[in-house]
C-alpha cells in the first residue's frame, strides 16, 4: 500500500471516524463505525510493522503547516475560553503561559522558518512502530469495548439525551492524535498532538459534566499545560542557541548538537513527559481522571496518551545518555515507581489502585530511560507493550466489574468469584500477569532489576516497590476470591463488545508472553537499537531468554548475567494454576461451613454465626488499607517533599551543568 | 534473649518427661483415686447414699444390692467418711478409662434385720 | 447479719447509688432473692481503697419497674441482666441489654430462680 | 539430559529432607522446652495420616491455589538446584507466597482472611530483603546465576555477611518461627487460630505440609549458598542456621505484624543496603 | 493402605472443647501437653480448630448453649474421628446433676467412644483415655496398635 | 463505607481455654468494637445450691472453678459458719490458709504459663506448667487430690498435714521459687515479652475503681485493696502487706502476680512456722438458722463475695456467689477497642478469665 495512504489511515482516518460517530447518532451505526475503524487500524499498524523504518514529509506541506498553526491557536484559545467560564484561574494562567510565548515565538522570533526547516515532518522508525501497535490494537480494543460500556454506563444513570456520540468523537479522535504524536519528528507538530491529545483528556474526564469530573478535568487541564509550556520553551531555547533546523527529534538525538545546548530543552521535554505521565508530584491529574467512564480511563489513562510521556522521556535517551540528568531522571522515575506503589496499598477503590499502579509502572519505564542501557532500554520498551495490554485489560476488567456490581469499590467486588466467575478468570489472569512470573511485566521488570546495577539507588528503590506491588494487587485479588462454599456458580452472559476485547487482550497476554523472543527479535530489538546504538543486551532463544554479559560486566561474550527460562514457567504454571483450575473438583457432600469458633449456623452456604444472646450476626470481612501508616494523608507530605526536591536537584544539576559549560 | 540460658539447660539436662505409661509413678498414699467397697461390712444403711452429691451411689433393699455409678462419681470421700462400717474406703490409683458407662453392682452381705432402724 | 445495711425504696436507688459513686466507692455486686409476691434486692458496695463494705436493700413487686444503674457503674451490667432473666425484674434502660439470653440459652427454662412452692413453704416453717 | 535428572532427583529426594528436617525441629523444639519429643518421624505420620482424611473444604477456589503453592515453590527449588537465575528464584518463591495467602483469601473464613493479609505484610517485610541478597550476589559475582556462585573461590558469606543476618531474619520468617510465627502459627495456638491453613485440612493440609517440607529445603539451600565452597562448609553454616531459628523460636515471644515489618525493614533492610553501598563504592568485578 | 491406617494411630491430633466444665479437667488437658506428661511422645498436638482434628477431647457437663456449639464441632472434624469424654461431668453430668441448665454428658449430644472418668481426670488417666480410643481405632481398621 | 470485619471470638477457641465469646469488629487489625456473648458455662449452681442439702453444697461450690476449687470450697464454708456464727479451730485457720495460698501458687503459675502462651513464647509456658507439677504433687499429697482438693468442711478442714509432709514441702516451695526466679526474670525484662505487654489494656486508678475491679486486676491499677487484709483465717497472725503496681497495663499485672507467686510461698512458710496444734474441725450444732452472712475471701483471681441466706432448714434459702471475673469482665469492654487483633488474647487473659466461675 501506498505509504502516503498508511500515514492518512494512521491519522487522518480515526478524525474522518470520529465526525462521522458525531454525525451518525444510531447506536449500531456507531459501533459498525468503530468497528470498521479499529479494524483498519489493526490492519494498518501490521502494515507499518512490516514496512519497517520510514520517513515520511506530507505532500502539501504548507498546507498542513497552516492548518497545525490555526488549530494550536483554536485549542489553546478554548483553554482559555475553558479557564473562565470555569473561573480556574491555573487553566487560565497556563493557557496564557503556553500561548503567549508561542505566538512570541512564531510571530514575534519567526519560528515559522522552524516549520519549513524541518525534514521530514513524520519518521516512523522502530521505537514509533511499537508506540502505533500499542495505540492500534489495544486502543482500537478499547474503544470497541467501549460501545457497550457507554451504553450499559448511561442506561443506568437515566441519562436521557445520549451524549455517546460525543463521546466516541472524542475517544475516536484520540487514537489519531496518538499516532500523530509517536511519528512527528518536527518538535512543532508534536506540540499541535501533544495539545490535541491534552484537549481530548479534559473534555472525556469532563463527559460526565458533574461538579467532580469538571475538577478534576480542569486539574487536567492546567498541570499538563505545565506541561505544553515545557515544550515551548525547549523549542525556544533550541530555536534561539541552535537554530530553526534543530527542531527535530531526529536531530537531537542523533548527536548532531553539542552535549551542553542540549541538556536545558532536554531536561524541559522529559519535565513535559513526566507530567504527562503523572510522575511524582504531578500524579493527582491521574488519579482525578478516574472520574471518567472506564474506557477513558482504559485508552488515555493506562495504556495509550500517558504513555506518550514515556515515550517522550525513551525517546531521547540518547541526549542525555551519560550525563547526571540521566541519573536524576532515573531517580525520579524509581521514586515515583516506589512511592505510588505504596500508595496504592491504602486506596479503597478499584480505579485509583489501577491509577496508581499505571504512575508506578510508567515511573519504572521513565527509570529505565534514566539508566539508559541497551538492556534498560529493552526492558523499558517491553514495559510499554506488556503494560498497555496487561493494564489495558485490567481497566477493561474493572470496567465490566463496574457493570456487573455496579460500584467501582473493592470492598464491593467481595465475592465475584461467586457473581460473575469469567470476569474474575479474566480478572484473575490480568492482576497475575502484572506481577508475577512466567508473564511479560514481571520479565520485563526483572530486566529492570538485573540493569539497575549502575544507579544502584533506582535499584532499592524498585526492589522496595516490587515487595509494596505484591501486597496491593494479591490484597485486592483476595477479595473476590472470597466466596461462600458454594458449588456451581454460573457463568455470566456478558455482551460480545465486552467479552471480544477482553479474551482477545488475554491471549495477547499469553501470546506475547509466550512469544516474548520473536517479540524481542522482531521488534522490540530494533527499537532498541533506535535509542541506543551499542550492543545488543539479550539473547533470546526458543526456551528462554539470556542477559547477555558482554556490555554489562564482563568483556567475555558468553558471560550471562541472568537467564530467564520463558516456556518452562509457563508450564510450571499451566500445571501449578490451571490445570488444578480445570481439575480440582468438590462433591457437594464434601463442603463444610467455615470455622467460626463453633457457632456457625447450619448449613454449608450459611456465613452467620450465633452470637450476643443467640442472635444470628452475619460474618464481615473488610478488606485491610492500612489507613494509618499508609494512607495519602501519611505519605503525600514525604512523598510531595521528596518529589519536588529531586525535580529541583533535576533542574540544579542541569543548570550547573550549563553554568559549568559556559 | 534471657530466656537462652533455661533453654539450653533443658537441651543438656535432658526432658522431665514421665514416660507414663512406660514406667507409671505410684499414686501418693492418701490420693483420692476411686472408690472401693467392701460386701462384707456394708448394711445397707443408706447414709453414703444420701449425703453422695453426685447420686453416684443408689441402693436396692429388695435385691440387697449397693450399686456404684463411677460414671457419675467424683471421689468426693464423702461415703467412705459418713458410713458407719467403714464399708466404703478411697483407693489412690485412679480409675481407668472405658468404653461403655455402666453401673458396676455389689451385694451387701452384712445386712440387718427387717424393721431395725438404719442408723446415721 | 450485714454491716451497713440501708433498707431503702426503688424511687431513691439512683440517688443512692450517686452517692457512692460521688465518693468513688467500688461496685461489689447484686443479689435478689425471691420472697414470694415480691423481690429482694440487694446491692453491695465496698468504700475504696480499704475493705469496708455497705449495702443497699430494696424490695418491689415482680410487675414493677426498677431503674438501671448501669449508667452510674457500666459493670453493673452483668448482675442488672442476670436478675432480669433468671428472676424476671424489670430492669429499665440496661447500657446492652441481652434480651433474657445473657446466661440462658433459648430452650432453658424460664425464669429458673424463683422459688417454688415447696421452697417458699419450706422456707417460711425454718424461719419461724 | 543431566538437568532432567538432577531435577526429578530433587523432586522427589527434597520432601525427604525437608520431612525430617521438620522432625528434628519438632524434637529439638521439644527438648528444649524440656519435653521428651515426638518421634523423629512424626511429620511422615502426619502426613500420611492427612492423606487418609476425609476430603472436606469450604470453597473450591482454596483448593486451586494451595497447587499453586506447591508447584512454585518446587519450581524455586529447581531454580536453586540446578543453578539458575538468583533473581528470578526470588520472584518465583514470590508467586508461591502469593499463591498461598490467596488461598486464604478464597473463603469466607476470618481467620483465614487476617492471616492472609498478614502473609501478605510478611511478604512485605521480606521480599525487599531477598532482592536485595540477588543484587548483593550480583555485586559480588558480577552475575545473577547461581552457578556463578559455585564457581567462584571466595565464600559469599565472606563479603556478604550483612546481608547474611538479613537472610536470617528472613528465615524465621519463612520458617514461621516466632517471634515471627504471624500468618499461619505452626502450633495454632493464637488468635488466629491456624490463619490461612485454618480452612484446609486432611489431604488438602497434607499438600501443605509437603511444599513446607520443600521450602525448608530451599531456604537452608539459600542459606547453604553462602559459603557453596567446598561443598560441605555450606552444610556447616546451614545446620548452624537452623539449630539458631529454633533457639529463637524458643526464647521470643510472638510479635505483631507492624512491628515484623518495621523490624525487618529497619534492621534487615538497613543491613542490606549498607552492605551494597559498601560494594558500590568499589568498584565491580568486571565493569571497566 | 497399610501405611495410612498405621499413621493414623501414631498421629492423633486433638481438639479440646470446654462445655461448662469447672475447669478442672480443662486445666489437666493442657498438662497432658506439657513437659511432665508431654504427649507429644505419641504424636498427640493439640489443634486448635476442629478441620485439624482427629480426637476430639471434650471436658464438663453439655449445657444448653454448648450443646450447639458441641456439635457444630463434631461435625467440622473430618473423618475418621474420635470423641473422648473427659471427667465426669462430661460422662454424666456428675456433681451438676441437679442444675437446671445442664443436659448431662456429652453423650448426649454426641456419640463418646471413650470415657474417662474423674474429678478431675488426672492425666495419666486422660492418657489412658487416648490410648483406648487408639485400641479402639485400631481394631476397627484391623492393624495392631 | 467503612470495611470492617466482623468475627466471633470463640467460644472455642485455641487461646481461650474457656467457652466465652466476644464478637470483634475490626478496622484491619485494630479493634474498633466488642460484645462480650457469655452463658457457655452457666450450669444453674445457686439454684441447685437452694435444693441440695447444705454440706454438698461444698462439693458442688468447688466445682464452680477448678482452679480455685479449694478456696470455693473454703469461702462456703466461712460463709456458713457465719450464719451461726461458728467459730473454727486456729490450726484448721492455718491449715485453710496453706491451701489457700498453695491454691494461689499454683494458680499463679497456671495464668504465667496461659499468658505466655497468649503471646507465643510456648517455651515458656512449658517451663511454668513444669514448675506447676511441683505444687500440684505437695497438693496431692497433702489433700488427696491435684485439682479439687476437697479439703475444707463447716467447721473446720478434713485433712492434717504431719511434720513429714510439712517438710517436704517447704522444701519444695523453696524449689519452686528458685526455679520460677530465672522464668519470671523473662517475663519481667525481656524485650519481645514487655514490647507484647507494656501498655495493653490501660487502666487508670479511678477507671479501675469506678468499673469495680477486683484482684490483682484492681491492685495492678494502683489500688491497694485485698480482702486478705481484712484478717480472716490465718492471715491476721502473718505478716501481709497487698502488693501493688501502677501502670494498669498487662504488664503490671504481670508484675503483681509474680509479686504474688513469692508472696504466696512466703505466706506458705510463715504459716508453716506458726503452725498450731489442735483439732481440725468444730461441730455445726444443727441446721443454719434464719440469718444473712457475707463472706469475702481473696482468690487467686480476686474477691470471691459469698453471700448466704439461712432458714432453719437443711438448705440455704439463699446463696449467692460472685466471682472475681463476673467484677473484671465488663473492664474488657473499655480495654479492647482501639487494641491489636494481636492483643485481644494478652489483655483477655491478663484479668485471668475463669468463665466458669463467673457464669456458675
Amino acid at each position: 500500500m501506498d505509504y502516503n495512504w498508511m500515514m492518512a489511515v494512521a491519522i487522518l482516518l480515526p478524525v474522518v471516524a470520529a465526525i462521522l460517530v458525531y454525525i451518525l447518532r444510531q447506536y449500531h451505526v456507531r459501533g459498525i463505525i468503530v468497528v470498521v475503524t479499529a479494524i483498519a487500524l489493526i490492519i494498518n499498524s501490521i502494515l507499518f510493522l512490516l514496512k519497517g523504518s520510514q520517513t515520511f514529509t506530507p505532500a502539501n506541506a504548507q498546507l498542513w503547516d497552516t492548518v497545525v498553526t490555526v488549530l494550536d491557536y483554536l485549542i489553546l484559545l478554548f483553554y482559555i475560553y475553558a479557564g473562565i467560564s470555569l473561573k480556574n484561574w491555573l487553566v487560565l494562567i497556563f493557557a496564557l503561559t503556553q500561548i503567549v510565548p508561542l505566538a512570541y515565538f512564531e510571530f514575534g522570533m519567526g519560528g515559522k522558518a522552524a516549520l519549513e526547516a524541518i525534514n521530514p515532518t513524520f519518521v516512523v522508525d522502530h521505537l514509533a512502530i511499537v508506540m502505533t501497535l500499542v495505540i492500534s490494537i489495544v486502543g482500537s480494543l478499547i474503544c470497541i469495548w467501549a460501545i457497550r460500556y457507554m451504553y450499559d454506563h448511561e442506561h443506568h444513570n437515566h441519562i436521557e439525551k445520549s451524549r455517546q456520540p460525543r463521546f466516541f468523537f472524542w475517544l475516536v479522535l484520540f487514537l489519531g492524535a496518538m499516532n500523530g504524536l509517536v511519528f512527528a519528528n518536527n518538535l512543532i507538530y508534536l506540540y499541535f498532538f501533544w495539545e490535541v491529545t491534552t484537549l481530548v483528556c479534559f473534555q472525556l474526564i469532563a463527559h460526565d459534566l458533574n461538579k467532580e469530573a469538571v475538577n478534576n478535568a480542569a486539574r487536567a487541564l492546567w498541570m499538563n499545560s505545565i506541561g505544553g509550556t515545557g515544550l515551548i520553551l525547549a523549542m525556544i531555547y533550541l530555536f534561539v542557541k541552535v537554530g530553526p533546523d534543530s527542531l527535530s527529534v531526529a536531530k537531537i538525538i542523533s548527536g548532531g548538537i553539542a552535549p551542553a545546548l542540549l541538556l536545558l530543552p532536554v531536561a524541559l521535554l522529559c519535565f513535559t513527559g513526566m507530567i504527562k505521565a503523572a510522575q511524582m508530584p504531578f500524579q493527582t491529574w491521574l488519579l482525578g481522571a478516574m472520574v471518567a467512564p472506564t474506557p477513558v480511563s482504559a485508552l488515555l489513562h493506562s495504556s495509550t496518551m500517558v504513555k506518550a510521556g514515556v515515550y517522550l522521556v525513551v525517546r531521547l535517551a540518547p541526549a542525555f545518555a551519560g550525563t547526571k540528568l540521566g541519573i536524576m531522571v532515573a531517580l525520579v522515575g524509581a521514586f515515583t515507581f516506589m512511592a505510588a506503589s505504596g500508595l496504592a496499598i491504602s486506596q479503597t477503590t478499584g480505579k485509583r489502585v489501577l491509577a496508581y499502579s499505571t504512575i508506578a509502572n510508567l515511573g519504572l519505564i521513565i527509570a529505565c530511560a534514566g539508566i539508559n542501557t541497551p538492556l534498560s532500554i529493552s526492558a523499558a520498551i517491553l514495559l510499554i507493550i506488556f503494560h498497555a495490554v496487561s493494564k489495558g485489560l485490567m481497566f477493561l476488567c474493572a470496567g465490566t466489574i463496574e457493570h456487573i456490581v455496579w460500584s467501582r469499590e473493592i470492598e464491593d467486588m467481595e465475592g465475584l468469584a461467586a457473581k460473575a466467575p469469567m470476569t474474575t478468570a479474566i480478572t484473575t489472569i490480568g492482576v497475575l500477569s502484572m506481577f508475577l512470573p512466567p508473564f511479560g511485566m514481571l520479565l520485563a521488570k526483572w530486566l529492570a532489576l538485573e540493569a539497575s546495577f549502575t544507579i544502584p539507588l533506582a535499584g532499592i528503590l524498585f526492589v522496595i516497590a516490587s515487595a509494596a506491588t505484591i501486597v496491593f494487587w494479591a490484597k485486592w485479588l483476595g477479595r473476590l476470591m472470597q466466596v461462600l462454599p458454594k458449588l456451581g456458580s454460573k457463568i455470566e452472559s456478558l455482551s460480545l463488545s465486552y467479552t471480544v476485547p477482553l479474551w482477545v487482550l488475554v491471549l495477547g497476554i499469553f501470546g506475547l508472553g509466550l512469544g516474548v523472543g520473536p517479540v524481542y527479535e522482531g521488534l522490540v530489538k530494533n527499537a532498541v537499537a533506535n535509542v541506543i546504538a551499542s550492543g545488543q543486551a539479550l539473547t533470546t532463544s526458543a526456551t528462554g531468554i539470556v542477559v547477555n554479559g558482554v556490555t554489562a560486566v564482563s568483556s567475555n561474550p558468553s558471560f550471562a548475567v541472568g537467564s530467564y527460562p520463558v516456556w518452562p514457567l509457563f508450564v510450571v504454571f499451566a500445571v501449578g494454576i490451571l490445570i488444578p483450575f480445570i481439575f480440582v473438583a468438590v462433591k457437594p457432600g464434601e463442603l463444610r461451613p467455615v470455622y467460626l469458633c463453633g457457632e456457625q449456623v447450619e448449613g454449608a452456604d450459611a456465613d452467620e454465626w450465633y452470637s450476643t444472646a443467640d442472635a444470628k450476626t452475619k460474618v464481615q470481612l473488610g478488606g485491610f488499607y492500612f489507613k494509618g501508616a499508609l494512607s495519602e494523608a501519611a505519605l503525600n507530605p514525604w512523598t510531595y517533599t521528596l518529589s519536588i526536591a529531586l525535580l529541583v536537584i533535576l533542574f540544579g544539576v542541569v543548570f550547573l551543568a550549563i553554568g559549568g559549560a559556559i | 534473649m534471657i530466656m537462652l540460658p533455661t533453654v539450653v539447660r533443658n537441651l543438656f539436662g535432658g526432658p522431665a518427661t514421665r514416660m507414663y505409661p512406660v514406667t507409671t509413678r505410684e499414686p501418693f498414699a492418701r490420693a483420692r483415686g476411686h472408690v472401693e467397697f467392701n460386701e462384707d461390712l456394708c448394711n445397707q444403711c443408706g447414709t453414703c447414699a444420701r449425703r453422695c452429691p453426685a447420686i453416684a451411689i443408689d441402693l436396692d433393699k429388695d435385691k440387697k444390692e449397693w450399686i456404684l455409678h463411677p460414671d457419675r462419681c467424683i471421689i468426693c470421700e464423702v461415703c467412705a467418711e459418713v458410713c458407719p462400717k467403714d464399708a466404703i474406703t478411697i483407693a489412690p490409683q485412679w480409675r481407668a478409662p472405658f468404653y461403655k458407662r455402666e453401673a458396676i453392682i455389689y451385694h451387701s452381705k452384712a445386712v440387718k434385720e427387717k424393721g431395725e432402724k438404719t442408723g446415721e | 447479719m450485714i454491716d451497713k445495711l440501708k433498707e431503702i425504696s426503688k424511687d431513691q436507688l439512683l440517688a443512692e447509688v450517686k452517692k457512692y459513686a460521688d465518693a468513688k466507692a467500688r461496685f461489689v455486686t447484686g443479689s435478689a432473692n425471691d420472697l414470694g409476691d415480691k423481690l429482694e434486692i440487694t446491692y453491695f458496695f465496698n468504700a475504696s481503697p480499704g475493705m469496708d463494705l455497705s449495702a443497699l436493700r430494696f424490695s418491689v413487686g415482680k410487675d414493677e419497674e426498677v431503674p438501671s444503674m448501669t449508667g452510674i457503674y457500666l459493670t453493673a451490667v452483668l448482675i442488672e441482666n442476670e436478675m432480669k432473666e433468671l428472676f424476671g425484674l424489670k430492669v429499665k434502660d440496661l447500657a446492652i441489654d441481652f434480651g433474657g439470653h445473657m446466661m440462658l440459652a433459648q430452650d432453658s427454662p424460664v425464669l429458673p430462680m424463683l422459688k417454688t412452692e415447696e421452697q417458699l413453704a419450706a422456707g417460711k416453717k425454718g424461719g419461724n | 539430559m543431566n538437568a532432567w535428572i538432577i531435577a526429578i532427583v530433587t523432586v522427589i529426594v527434597a520432601p525427604f529432607i525437608g520431612g525430617l528436617l521438620a522432625g528434628i525441629d519438632r524434637r529439638i523444639t521439644a527438648r528444649l522446652q524440656g519435653r521428651f519429643g515426638p518421634p523423629i518421624l512424626q511429620p511422615f505420620y502426619d502426613f500420611f495420616k492427612l492423606l487418609g482424611k476425609a476430603k472436606i473444604a469450604s470453597s473450591r477456589l482454596q483448593l486451586i491455589w494451595i497447587y499453586g503453592y506447591l508447584v512454585f515453590m518446587v519450581t524455586a527449588l529447581l531454580f536453586l538446584v540446578l543453578k539458575l537465575d538468583l533473581l528470578l528464584l526470588v520472584f518465583v518463591i514470590g508467586f508461591a507466597g502469593v499463591s498461598f495467602a490467596l488461598g486464604g483469601f478464597s473463603s469466607k473464613s476470618p481467620y483465614s482472611h487476617i492471616g492472609a493479609n498478614r502473609e501478605l505484610m510478611q511478604m512485605l517485610a521480606y521480599e525487599p530483603v531477598l532482592l536485595l541478597f540477588a543484587l548483593g550476589v550480583f555485586a559480588v559475582n558480577g552475575s545473577f546465576l547461581i552457578s556463578e556462585i559455585f564457581n567462584n573461590p571466595t565464600p559469599l558469606l565472606a563479603r556478604l555477611w550483612p546481608i547474611f543476618i538479613a537472610v536470617l531474619l528472613i528465615l524465621t520468617i519463612k520458617l514461621r518461627k516466632s517471634p515471627f510465627d504471624l500468618a499461619t502459627s505452626h502450633h495454632g495456638h493464637q488468635e488466629l487460630i491456624k490463619g490461612i491453613m485454618t480452612e484446609y485440612s486432611g489431604p488438602y493440609y497434607a499438600l501443605i505440609q509437603l511444599t513446607e517440607w520443600y521450602e525448608y529445603v530451599l531456604l537452608l539451600g539459600l542459606v547453604y549458598i553462602f559459603w557453596a565452597n567446598p561443598w560441605w562448609a555450606g552444610l556447616i553454616v546451614a545446620a548452624v542456621a537452623y539449630i539458631l531459628e529454633l533457639l529463637i523460636d524458643n526464647i521470643t515471644a510472638r510479635m505483631t505484624v507492624g512491628w515484623a515489618v518495621k523490624f525487618v525493614w529497619s534492621v534487615g533492610l538497613v543491613l542490606c543496603v549498607l552492605n551494597l553501598i559498601y560494594f558500590w563504592l568499589l568498584p565491580i568485578k568486571g565493569v571497566s | 493402605m497399610g501405611i495410612i491406617a498405621t499413621s493414623r494411630l501414631k498421629s492423633p491430633w486433638i481438639m479440646h472443647f470446654d462445655n461448662s466444665s469447672c475447669n478442672g479437667c480443662d486445666i489437666e488437658v493442657l498438662a497432658c501437653l506439657t513437659p511432665l506428661y508431654d504427649v507429644e511422645r505419641f504424636g498427640i498436638v493439640n489443634m486448635g480448630n476442629p478441620k485439624h482434628a482427629d480426637v476430639l477431647v471434650v471436658t464438663g457437663p453439655v449445657n444448653r448453649r454448648t450443646a450447639r456449639v458441641l456439635k457444630n464441632l463434631y461435625e467440622q472434624i473430618p473423618g475418621p474421628k474420635m470423641v473422648i469424654a473427659v471427667g465426669t461431668c462430661g460422662t454424666s453430668g456428675g456433681v451438676f446433676h441437679n442444675c437446671y441448665n445442664v443436659l448431662g454428658g456429652v453423650d448426649k449430644v454426641i456419640p463418646v467412644d471413650v470415657y474417662v472418668p474423674g474429678c478431675a481426670a488426672r492425666p495419666e488417666a486422660i492418657i489412658d483415655g487416648v490410648v483406648l480410643a487408639l485400641q479402639k481405632l485400631a481394631k476397627l481398621q484391623g492393624v495392631a496398635l | 463505607m467503612a470495611p470492617r470485619t466482623i468475627t466471633p471470638f470463640g467460644p472455642q477457641h485455641p487461646v481461650l481455654p474457656e467457652p466465652i465469646q466476644l464478637k470483634l469488629e475490626l478496622e484491619d487489625e485494630r479493634v474498633v468494637g466488642v460484645v462480650p456473648a457469655i452463658g457457655y458455662g452457666h450450669r444453674g449452681i445457686e439454684k441447685a445450691c437452694e435444693l441440695n442439702e447444705y454440706p454438698k453444697n461444698i462439693y458442688l461450690c468447688e466445682r464452680i472453678c477448678g482452679i480455685c476449687s479449694a478456696i470455693h470450697g473454703m469461702t462456703y464454708c466461712d460463709v456458713v459458719e457465719k450464719l451461726w456464727p461458728l467459730e473454727i479451730p486456729p490450726r484448721a485457720s492455718y491449715l485453710r490458709t496453706i491451701w489457700a495460698e498453695m491454691a494461689r501458687t499454683h494458680s499463679h503459675l497456671l495464668w504465667l504459663g496461659l499468658l505466655a502462651d497468649a503471646f507465643g513464647f510456648e517455651s515458656m509456658f512449658m517451663q511454668y506448667w513444669r514448675i506447676r507439677e511441683k505444687v500440684l504433687d505437695i497438693l496431692e499429697i497433702t489433700t488427696g487430690h491435684r485439682v479439687t482438693q476437697s479439703v475444707s468442711i463447716v467447721g473446720g478442714v478434713r485433712r492434717d498435714i504431719d511434720d513429714d509432709q510439712k517438710k517436704h514441702c517447704i522444701e519444695v516451695l523453696k524449689d519452686v521459687r528458685k526455679e520460677a526466679e530465672a522464668l519470671n526474670n523473662v517475663l519481667v525484662n525481656d524485650y519481645t515479652v514487655k514490647a507484647r505487654t507494656v501498655g495493653k489494656g490501660v487502666l487508670s486508678y479511678d477507671q479501675a475503681i469506678a468499673l469495680g475491679l477486683c484482684g490483682p486486676h484492681l491492685r495492678a491499677s494502683g489500688v491497694k485493696e485485698d480482702c486478705r487484709t481484712q484478717g480472716y483465717w490465718a492471715y491476721g497472725d502473718l505478716s501481709y502487706e497487698p502488693i501493688v503496681a501502677t501502670g494498669g497495663d498487662s504488664f503490671s499485672r504481670a508484675a503483681v502476680r509474680v509479686g504474688e507467686l513469692y508472696q504466696a510461698i512466703d505466706l506458705q512458710l510463715e504459716a508453716f512456722g506458726k503452725l498450731p496444734e489442735g483439732e481440725l474441725a468444730a461441730k455445726p450444732k444443727g441446721n443454719p438458722p434464719a440469718n444473712e452472712a457475707v463472706s469475702r475471701v481473696e482468690q487467686p483471681r480476686g474477691e470471691v463475695f459469698y453471700y448466704a441466706k439461712g432458714n432453719g432448714t437443711r438448705n440455704l434459702e439463699r446463696l449467692r456467689v460472685r466471682t472475681p471475673t463476673y467484677a473484671n469482665i465488663p473492664s474488657l469492654l473499655v480495654m479492647l477497642p482501639g487494641c491489636e487483633l494481636a492483643d485481644v488474647p494478652i489483655i483477655v487473659l491478663s484479668i485471668d478469665p475463669c468463665i466458669s466461675c463467673t457464669e456458675r
